[in-house]
């Protein structure tokens, strides 16, 4: 149990953090909240036995994405009123649905975790190095094949980006 | 030479029709009338020749099969369009040609300055034709296109003055009266030709080929029934009356003297098949006394000399059937031949009065026309007194004399009934004569009757009072040269009962003298304005006694009525309700797509989720 | 015999070259389809005498591999029935072509390029034994139907053709179940993936399996028929197509149904439509009498003869189920008269519309003296329609109800009551339309029918006449033939 | 002992329900994108579990494609909802002014 | 013998890899090399030249037919079973070839369409795009099936919205943004949990590895399907279908609609090559419902349309239906039907959307009014896809329709087969309706202006022949169908039952419904 203790710990805040995202009216809270649940997160992978994925989840996720974001929020220089109007976007009454659509995913889902339990033998830290030899070995292919999925972002983002303050012009 | 002449008299008339319908009007009028009288001519002059050909030389068996060719011979079915003929087809043959040329003579007459004279003839001809199939033919299916031949032929012609629309309406009822007897008929042959296999006359009525019973019982009756349509019999008399809508020749050849007699024809053709069906005879017996009481008592109560003379030949047609359930075939055929010749002679002399008179119809408004044309008169009054049965002088007397000995033979019941008709008929005939052409006159006739209407008239006015004479009882006289003749084809003519035959010679031949003089005390000449009886009784009388009325009623209306309720056909809602659900349907799924993204979302974790669910906990 | 495709390819090809001419010259089409029929008539005729002498029911005979992979071949093969009825295709397509679209203004390339198409398809059903082939003519010939109907159609064409088209394609792909569920229940005794009609009907079926098999060609055969609770696309399709493809569809179309009931329901499943002979027959004299019924009350001139084709044929399904020669080859003239009466019938209405601009009879009525011989020939078709005996369409009753009457005397009596029907509405029609007094203050004058016109309805009538009185050929020609191994519902062929 | 992969996978599940939840709720566009990287973050986490109970580096793989997915996800969404609230959809809402639909 | 020396000169670690991808990879480098160079060069860019555009879609184009004829290059060498992650199979070449030729029929109609726009990027994005497509089809690993699976759905993004300032495009764009996004996730979690499963990444559903206690597999199975529907867009995860397609260029509309969905389809197929789909168990039950909601969904959805482009993403999800009835007909025909009719499909549709991209922005069905009179070949084309579509003869998708009843009768799927019936009816009511409207003459004799470009000319000509030509002599197509979907890997019980299925010569199974 106590050797479960940070496991615990972290997926507590990892849950708390990401329930407050979801609810937050305020965005640069929420973006927040999500920088620590991904720090939570990057715990848990930690705790897992893949510290190398703990670090890129800082690292890329709660460092790069999310100051992403950041940098949108500021752009989109979003006030009080929009936190006022968000409140009143999400009135309790328009969770009952989603809520219970999310609750019968979970409740399914644990279900089937539950009855075909993945058989839990010790956990064995995957470091870097094995990482790395898997990246570079037989998936080197996808390795590959990722830089042109960032390409697809990329040139997307690029087209759909461009001219984006002067709508006017041809 | 014998096996040629019956195509070639068939062929004369059809080829006059058919030159004539072809000509699409194109023919000028009198050529039409050449050509017409012409064929019918030449087929009456062939059919005597024939006769005396016959007569002088007879076949072995008294019969001459022609086959001209198999019609359809199929799956054990064989039909062939093949004539017989025999002393019974050619006593047809004789009134169809004989009083079918007087009538188209007539008719050359009556009809001049009828722009449409070629369409007249070319129905007239293609009649007559089709009339020689229906009595030439060996098979019943042959029979059948003559017989549904003569009432297309009825039907254009009593519709000929389309115009007006009361004579289409009575075209159709003609044609859909019969019909309903012909679809009857048509029944009783497909059973005959389930059972034989063919519908061959002689093979039908070999002896024990049908065999009695119940599919006797049921062919009868079916072939009964198309011969009481055909033949405007109760309970389908109610076409005849309004087809006097039509042309008066039509009505004297079509209406009096051959197509409405092709029942009887039929049922004498087929005797030992009634025969065979005793309850089917007891029924043809009565529907027939049934018919000459209830026509005569209209006849009594018409206003209008052609409805007149219409109800006197159902009740006429009565005497045959009556005659015809009692067994009587050759007093049957007898009487359809003395008929045929009156009831021509009536009718023509009725057209000769009514051409003269305007169009006029109504008895009550001519009056003393006797003086104005005696000779019509005579005529007239030689065919009345024919139909009256005039004892000794007139062809009817002795026909229907030969029908009342056969009915009490039969039934005394049936013989007091047809003596009462004897009485009507005389009493409907004298009341008509008298008003017509006696008495102070009403309506002035103009104009003359041509020579074309008049030779027939006259011809006609002579066989109608000797004609009888071919034919006596043997009270008078033992001659029975129709009756020797056709006892080939219907056997031995029955042995009189001696000791009641005066006796009943002299009720038949008081009754109409009865009638003759009732009517003389009725409406006997005199002055001052007289007016049909208007009773409750007349009234109903002169309505045919309600039987259109009940027919329109009960199943014409409700017919008619239906069929409009579901003018727009039920099955085709069906589709429209399928169309309906479907663009409900497509309404609601279009909503479904409202724009809104998280709503698309939702729909996707819902998916997701039921499937899960049903998935994981079954 | 490879003759047997041109019956399919020269019409197409005929198509085509009266669509290019039809861009170039408005004239041109016509006389392009007339020369197709022509020699269509032509190549029909060489096919009729180039049948050996004693070779057996099974006139000619063709055949070409189409798609190995699943056993579907380009099998054709013609008995007497099938000649029968392509005669009365190519003959029925004269009128259609002669009378009714030589004044088609609009595109009258495309018109009649469509028109032919039809033909071809048409063709190729009346031929088709390999399944599919059949199934893809079957479904072929209604695309350019729908064409015709929805752009040269009348005011509600759109509604019509989509009912026509909606109803006859639904019906068809439960036919393609059927077709595919003998094909691979054929496959699972034998091995062999196989369309063709001849080996297909080898397979030995359970009566249930049968059933469900045999209803399935049944429905689609009876919407074409049509039988009556599936006739409602006939009345609209009728009445608003336009008058060649009316004549075509009631003259032809329809008989494609009763082709495919006797070959494909009866002979291929002789069993299981024993068994469902008696819902059919009372299926037929409902249609007999509810198509009468309903013809009688209609005030539309072609709706009334859509409805009396309704009635018909009724007769011809009496006469496929009584499971018999003579019911069978009565069908067979009841179609072939029922072609050319009702053909004639919707020429006359058509060219009724042409002058009149309506075809509500309420509107009519004296014609006569207007139009002497549009009316007279309307007169003589109503009595054909009618059944008069003499003509064709009493020699297919009568044959009909005296198959009917050896096992089902009161559908027989039903069938004749029927006649009585007829007769009304016939009747009525003619009185309606012809006769009586003109509304108003009579009819300006119109343009009657020419030479042209009588001499092709004389010739129809000639036909009828013939087939009325001497319908022996026919008769003898249009028993289908029986299948090779397994015997006709009634035996040996007599 | 330590956590179990399927003590792992339970947690995935409950962040991505989570994340559900979000993009079912809010109307803002930019909720909606951080409730998809959090469902996007929960499929990794479970990778990452699931490697661990097959001791296998493929999970971590997975993790890093998934990793390149949501960076450029994040970028043209982003973009995209920048390019929104330039046209005239200031306040990001997803539910209203949208002009296609039915 | 190109593909041969490429072949024998690449690395390695590449030698696995199907030949077009590579092509694909290289030509997307070097269009990539060819913009930047030009972007670089003396126009700057500023240079709105046409050439530009040429060039770019030249270089697209040989890329594409390079790619296409690598298909017959000799398979590359296959790793050991466990690491593959390419399946080069004839089943993948079969769907890479219709989503090359595809692309290239996009790329025709696409050439000019962008202009005013720079189209040297949606070049560039149109190849990336195919590259995921190839990528999915061929995939037989799951974490290759997700990367090709994004390529293509960003790349898609960016099509999309290729022109920003339109709200639509933009519009569009985020839906498809947000719902692929968590399409995404929930494929990915269900990848996740079928690899917590059975612990190997094959792109295979993973009901076989435990079979006692089945739900993890099933679940994970499930959220896999929910991912390849949506991306499919069947009911019900076809709302988003219509929009994109609405607000989407035409050409990408097409490609959306074609391209992506055949890449998807032949990824399920792929998916469920070792699964029994014959009976009711539980993905073919959930199959099959997602089939018959799609069918009966999409027609009815086409149905209610006005909008053409809206009508064909209604009917591209029925049609998704059908071909979900093939994959569950697991019978001799199953595969090959299914795999005919995607051909029969991809060029109807494709042909639909090029008649659409013939008369521009004319999307709305009034407008299509007396088509027949004003642009008679245009109409005429567009009635030959429709008539595919719909399933009249003498067009392909009549023969295709045929065999997928065919497949299913021979797989005893009757309610399946109920449902597509009755579907095809509502199908046909709104197909004929476009064909009718088009017969009706305008009110007006407004022709619109601008002839047709080349391209899609062409095209249009190409594919209404095919199809007429296909559809009147399909057996060669029918034979090269054949027996292309050979199951990934034989192993244990469950591949040589699936082998059974797929597979005549076997005793048909006995017949269940019918008997």
């Amino acid at each position: 149990m106590t050797a479960n203790l940070p496991f615990l710990l972290s997926a507590l805040v990892a849950v708390w953090a990401t329930f407050m995202v979801v609810t937050r009216a305020v965005a640069i809270h929420a973006l927040l909240y999500l920088v620590v649940a991904l720090l939570a997160l990057a715990c848990v992978f930690d705790v897992l036995g893949a510290p190398f994925a703990a670090i890129l989840e800082v690292i890329v996720y709660a460092g790069a994405i999310m100051v992403l974001f950041v940098f949108v929020v500021m752009m989109l220089n979003l006030g009080r009123p929009d936190s006022l109007r968000e409140n009143t976007w999400i009135a309790p009454r328009i969770w009952i649905g989603p809520g219970l659509l999310a609750a019968l995913l979970l409740a399914a889902l644990a279900d089937a975790l539950v009855m075909a339990a993945p058989g839990g033998g010790r956990i064995a830290v995957i470091d870097t190095r094995q990482v790395g030899l898997a990246l570079y070995g037989p998936y080197v292919l996808m390795v590959e094949l990722a830089s042109f999925l960032l390409l697809a972002g990329l040139v997307s983002a690029f087209r759909i980006g461009r001219h984006i303050r002067d709508e006017d012009a041809p | 030479m014998l096996a040629l002449l019956p195509p070639l008299i068939v062929l004369c008339p059809l080829a006059a029709a058919t030159i004539l319908l072809l000509s699409a009007g194109r023919m000028p009028p009198p050529a039409a009338r050449v050509l017409a009288a012409g064929a019918v001519g030449l087929a009456a002059a062939l059919t005597l020749w024939l006769a005396v050909l016959f007569l002088s030389a007879p076949p072995p068996t008294y019969r001459l099969d022609v086959v001209l060719w198999h019609w359809m011979r199929v799956g054990g079915f064989d039909a062939r369009i093949a004539f017989t003929l025999d002393p019974l087809s050619l006593v047809m043959m004789l009134v169809v040609t004989g009083v079918g040329f007087l009538i188209h003579l007539y008719a050359c007459g009556y009809m001049r300055g009828d722009p449409d004279v070629a369409r007249f003839f070319a129905c007239m001809t293609l009649f007559v034709a089709a009339m020689l199939v229906l009595v030439l033919s060996s098979d019943l299916l042959c029979l059948y296109i003559g017989w549904e031949g003569v009432g297309l032929c009825s039907y254009l012609l009593i519709g000929f003055w389309y115009a007006e629309a009361a004579n289409g309406a009575a075209a159709r009822k003609a044609f859909i009266v019969t019909r309903i007897g012909d679809a009857a008929l048509l029944c009783g042959l497909l059973l005959l030709a389930t059972r034989i296999g063919g519908l061959d006359i002689a093979t039908l009525l070999q002896p024990g080929h049908l065999g009695g019973g119940p599919v006797a019982e049921a062919a009868a009756a079916l072939l009964l029934g198309g011969a009481l349509a055909k033949s405007a019999q109760v309970p389908f008399q109610v076409w005849l009356p309004d087809a006097m809508a039509g042309p008066t020749p039509v009505s004297a050849l079509i209406h009096a003297a051959t197509m409405v007699t092709a029942g009887v024809y039929l049922i004498a053709r087929l005797h030992p098949l009634f025969l065979a069906a005793p309850t089917v005879m007891a029924a043809t017996a009565v529907l027939g006394l049934v018919t000459l009481l209830l026509a005569a008592g209209s006849a009594l109560a018409q206003t209008d000399i052609k409805r007149i003379l219409a109800f006197s030949t159902i009740s006429q047609l009565g005497y045959m059937f009556l005659a015809l359930g009692t067994g009587a075939w050759g007093a049957a055929i007898f009487h359809l031949v003395t008929h045929a010749i009156f009831k021509a002679l009536l009718f023509m002399a009725a057209g000769a009065v009514i051409l003269r008179v305007h169009h006029q119809q109504d008895i009550f408004r001519m009056g003393g026309l006797g003086r104005a044309m005696p000779g019509v008169f005579a005529a007239f009054a030689a065919g009345a007194a024919a139909l009256a049965g005039l004892p000794l002088v007139t062809a009817g007397f002795y026909s229907k004399e030969a029908i009342l000995q056969q009915a009490w033979h039969a039934a005394p019941l049936l013989w007091a009934g047809a003596l009462l008709g004897a009485f009507l008929t005389a009493l409907y005939i004298s009341r008509c004569l008298l008003i017509v052409f006696l008495g102070p006159v009403r309506t002035a006739p103009t104009g003359r009757t041509e020579a074309s209407m008049a030779i027939p008239l006259a011809g006609l006015s002579v066989l109608a009072l000797t004609g009888g004479l071919i034919e006596m009882p043997n009270a008078i006289a033992p001659v029975h040269l129709l009756f020797r003749l056709l006892a080939p084809v219907l056997g031995p003519p029955t042995a009189e009962d001696a000791e009641g035959g005066a006796g009943l010679l002299l009720a038949g031949a008081l009754a109409p003298l009865a009638g003759i003089a009732v009517a003389w005390g009725l409406w006997r000449p005199r002055a001052g304005a007289i007016a049909p009886a208007d009773d409750g009784l007349a009234r109903g009388a002169r309505a045919g006694w309600g039987f259109d009325a009940i027919y329109g009623l009960l199943l014409v209306r409700p017919f008619l009525a239906l069929g409009w309720l579901n003018r727009r056909d039920l099955f085709d809602r069906v589709p429209d309700l399928l169309a309906a659900a479907t663009r409900w349907g497509a309404r609601l799924l279009g909503r479904m797509q409202d724009g809104r993204v998280r709503r698309y979302a939702g729909w996707i974790a819902a998916g997701t989720v039921a499937a899960l669910c049903l998935a994981v906990r079954p | 015999m490879m003759t047997l495709y041109g019956l399919v390819l020269l019409p197409l090809l005929g198509a085509a070259v009266a669509w290019l001419t039809g861009r170039a010259s408005p004239r041109a089409p016509w006389p392009v389809a007339v020369a197709t029929l022509v020699l269509l008539a032509a190549l029909l005729a060489y096919i009729t005498w180039a049948v050996p002498a004693g070779g057996g029911p099974w006139l000619a005979h063709v055949s070409a591999p189409w798609i190995p992979a699943l056993g579907i071949t380009l099998r054709c093969d013609m008995d007497g029935l099938s000649l029968v009825l392509l005669w009365l295709t190519v003959v029925l397509s004269f009128p259609c072509v002669l009378l009714a679209s030589r004044d088609i203004a609009d595109t009258p390339g495309t018109f009649h390029a469509l028109l032919l198409a039809t033909i071809a398809g048409v063709d190729g059903v009346f031929i088709a034994t390999d399944l599919f082939l059949f199934f893809f003519f079957w479904e072929l010939m209604l695309v350019p139907l729908y064409v015709l109907i929805t752009v040269w159609g009348h005011e509600d064409r759109t509604r019509a053709a989509f009912k026509f088209f909606l109803f006859t394609q639904g019906s068809g792909l439960l036919m393609l179940l059927s077709i595919l569920g003998l094909v691979f229940v054929h496959q699972h005794q034998t091995g062999i993936l196989t369309f063709d009609y001849f080996a297909l009907a080898t397979t030995h079926l359970s009566p249930v399996l049968a059933m469900g098999l045999m209803l399935g060609f049944f429905v689609a055969f009876a919407v074409k028929l049509p039988v009556v609770p599936l006739h409602v696309w006939l009345p609209d399709t009728h009445t608003q197509a336009p008058t060649a493809a009316s004549v075509l569809l009631a003259g032809v179309l329809l008989k494609t149904g009763g082709y495919g009931l006797i070959r494909f329901v009866v002979l291929l499943f002789p069993d299981a439509a024993a068994r469902f002979a008696p819902v059919a027959l009372a299926l037929g004299a409902l249609g007999i009498l509810y198509g009468a019924w309903l013809s009688l009350v209609q005030d539309d001139i072609k709706r009334l003869i859509a409805y009396s084709s309704v009635s018909h044929l009724g007769f011809v399904l009496l006469g496929v189920f009584s499971a018999s020669p003579l019911g069978m080859t009565g069908a067979v003239v009841q179609m072939v008269a029922h072609g050319l009466s009702t053909g004639a019938l919707f020429v006359i209405a058509g060219a009724l519309q042409d002058r009149l601009h309506t075809r509500d009879m309420r509107r009519m009525g004296g014609l006569w003296p207007a139009l002497p011989h549009l009316s007279s020939v309307g007169l003589v078709f109503a009595i054909a329609s009618l059944g008069l005996p003499g003509l064709g369409n009493f020699v297919g009753e009568f044959l009909v109800l005296l198959a009917t009457w050896r096992i089902s005397p009161p559908i027989a009596i039903l069938g004749a009551a029927g006649l009585v029907l007829s007769a009304l509405y016939a009747l009525t029609m003619v009185g309606r339309a012809f006769l009586g007094p003109p509304p108003g203050d009579g009819w300006p004058a119109l343009p009657d029918f020419g030479v042209r016109h009588m001499a092709v309805l004389g010739a129809a009538m000639a036909l009828l006449l013939v087939l009325g009185l001497y319908p022996q050929p026919v008769l003898d020609l249009s028993l289908p033939a029986p299948l090779p191994h397994s015997a006709l519902p009634w035996g040996p062929r007599p | 002992m330590t956590a179990t992969p399927a003590q792992a996978l339970l947690l995935a599940s409950m962040l991505f329900a989570l994340g559900l939840l979000g993009v079912l709720v809010r109307r803002n566009l930019l909720f909606m994108l951080m409730s998809i990287e959090i469902m996007l973050n929960a499929a990794a986490l479970a990778f990452v579990a699931a490697g661990m109970r097959w001791h296998a580096a493929d999970g971590q793989v997975m993790f890093m494609m998934i990793l390149a997915l949501a960076a450029a996800e994040a970028a043209v969404g982003l973009a995209i909802l920048l390019r929104l609230h330039a046209a005239g959809r200031p306040t990001l809402d997803a539910d209203t002014g949208n002009r296609l639909k039915g | 013998m190109i593909a041969t020396l490429m072949a024998a000169a690449l690395p390695p670690a590449l030698a696995e890899v199907p030949m077009p991808v590579l092509v694909l990879a290289a030509g997307i480098l070097i269009l990539l090399l060819a913009i930047a160079c030009r972007r670089s060069g003396p126009g700057g860019a500023g240079s709105e030249t046409g050439a530009g555009t040429v060039a770019a879609a030249l270089i697209a184009a040989a890329t594409l037919g390079l790619a296409f004829a690598g298909l017959w290059s000799p398979p590359p060498p296959q790793a050991a079973d466990m690491a593959r992650l390419f399946a080069a199979d004839a089943w993948f070449a079969y769907g890479a070839g219709l989503i090359l030729l595809s692309s290239g029929g996009i790329l025709a109609m696409s050439w000019r369409r962008m202009a005013g726009e720079r189209a040297d990027e949606a070049h560039l994005l149109l190849l990336l795009g195919t590259l995921g497509a190839i990528v999915v089809a061929g995939s037989a690993n799951a974490v290759a099936f997700f990367v090709g699976l994004e390529i293509l759905s960003l790349s898609l993004l960016g099509l999309i919205a290729y022109r920003p300032r339109l709200p639509d495009a933009l519009e569009a764009a985020m839906k498809y943004l947000v719902l692929a996004g968590t399409s995404s996730a929930i494929l990915l979690f269900g990848l996740a949990l079928a690899y917590a499963e059975t612990g190997d990444l094959r792109f295979t559903a993973p009901l076989a590895a435990n079979p006692a206690e089945p739900a993890l597999a099933t679940a994970a199975t499930l959220l896999v399907l929910t991912g390849l529907f949506f991306k499919l867009s069947a009911a019900p995860f076809h709302l988003w279908l219509a929009d994109v397609l609405d607000g989407a260029p035409i050409p990408v509309a097409a490609f959306i609609a074609v391209v992506s969905k055949i890449a998807l389809f032949v990824a399920l197929a792929r998916y469920f090559a070792m699964t029994d789909l014959t009976g009711t168990a539980l993905p073919a039950q959930d199959l099959a419902v997602v089939a018959v909601l799609s069918m009966v969904g999409g027609n009815l959805l086409a149905f209610g349309q006005t909008n053409l482009k809206r009508l064909l993403a209604g009917s591209s999800i029925a049609h998704i239906g059908y071909l979900l009835v093939a994959l569950l007909s697991a019978g001799p025909f199953g595969a090959g039907s299914a795999a005919f009719y995607l051909a029969a499909y991809a060029a109807a549709t494709l042909g639909a959307f090029a008649a659409l991209g013939a008369v521009p922005d004319h999307p709305d069905l009034a407008s299509w009014r007396g088509m027949f009179h004003r642009r008679p070949a245009v109409a005429l084309a567009l009635s030959v896809m429709l008539a595919s579509l719909a399933g009249i003869p003498p067009a392909v998708g009549f023969f295709a329709k045929a065999y997928i009843v065919a497949a299913g009768m021979s797989a005893h799927r009757m309610v399946l087969l109920t449902a597509l019936i009755v579907s095809s009816i509502i199908g046909l009511c709104y197909y004929l309706n476009v064909a009718r409207v088009m017969m009706t003459p305008a009110p007006e004799a407004a022709a619109p202006a601008g002839a047709t470009l080349p391209g899609t000319t062409v095209l249009l000509g190409a594919l209404a022949l095919a199809t007429l030509l296909v559809g009147l002599f399909p057996g060669p197509l029918v034979q090269r169908t054949t027996g292309l979907f050979l199951p990934a890997a034989p192993g244990g019980e469950t591949a040589a039952r699936s082998h059974d299925i797929l597979y005549a010569g076997a005793p048909p199974p006995r017949p269940r419904l019918l008997r």
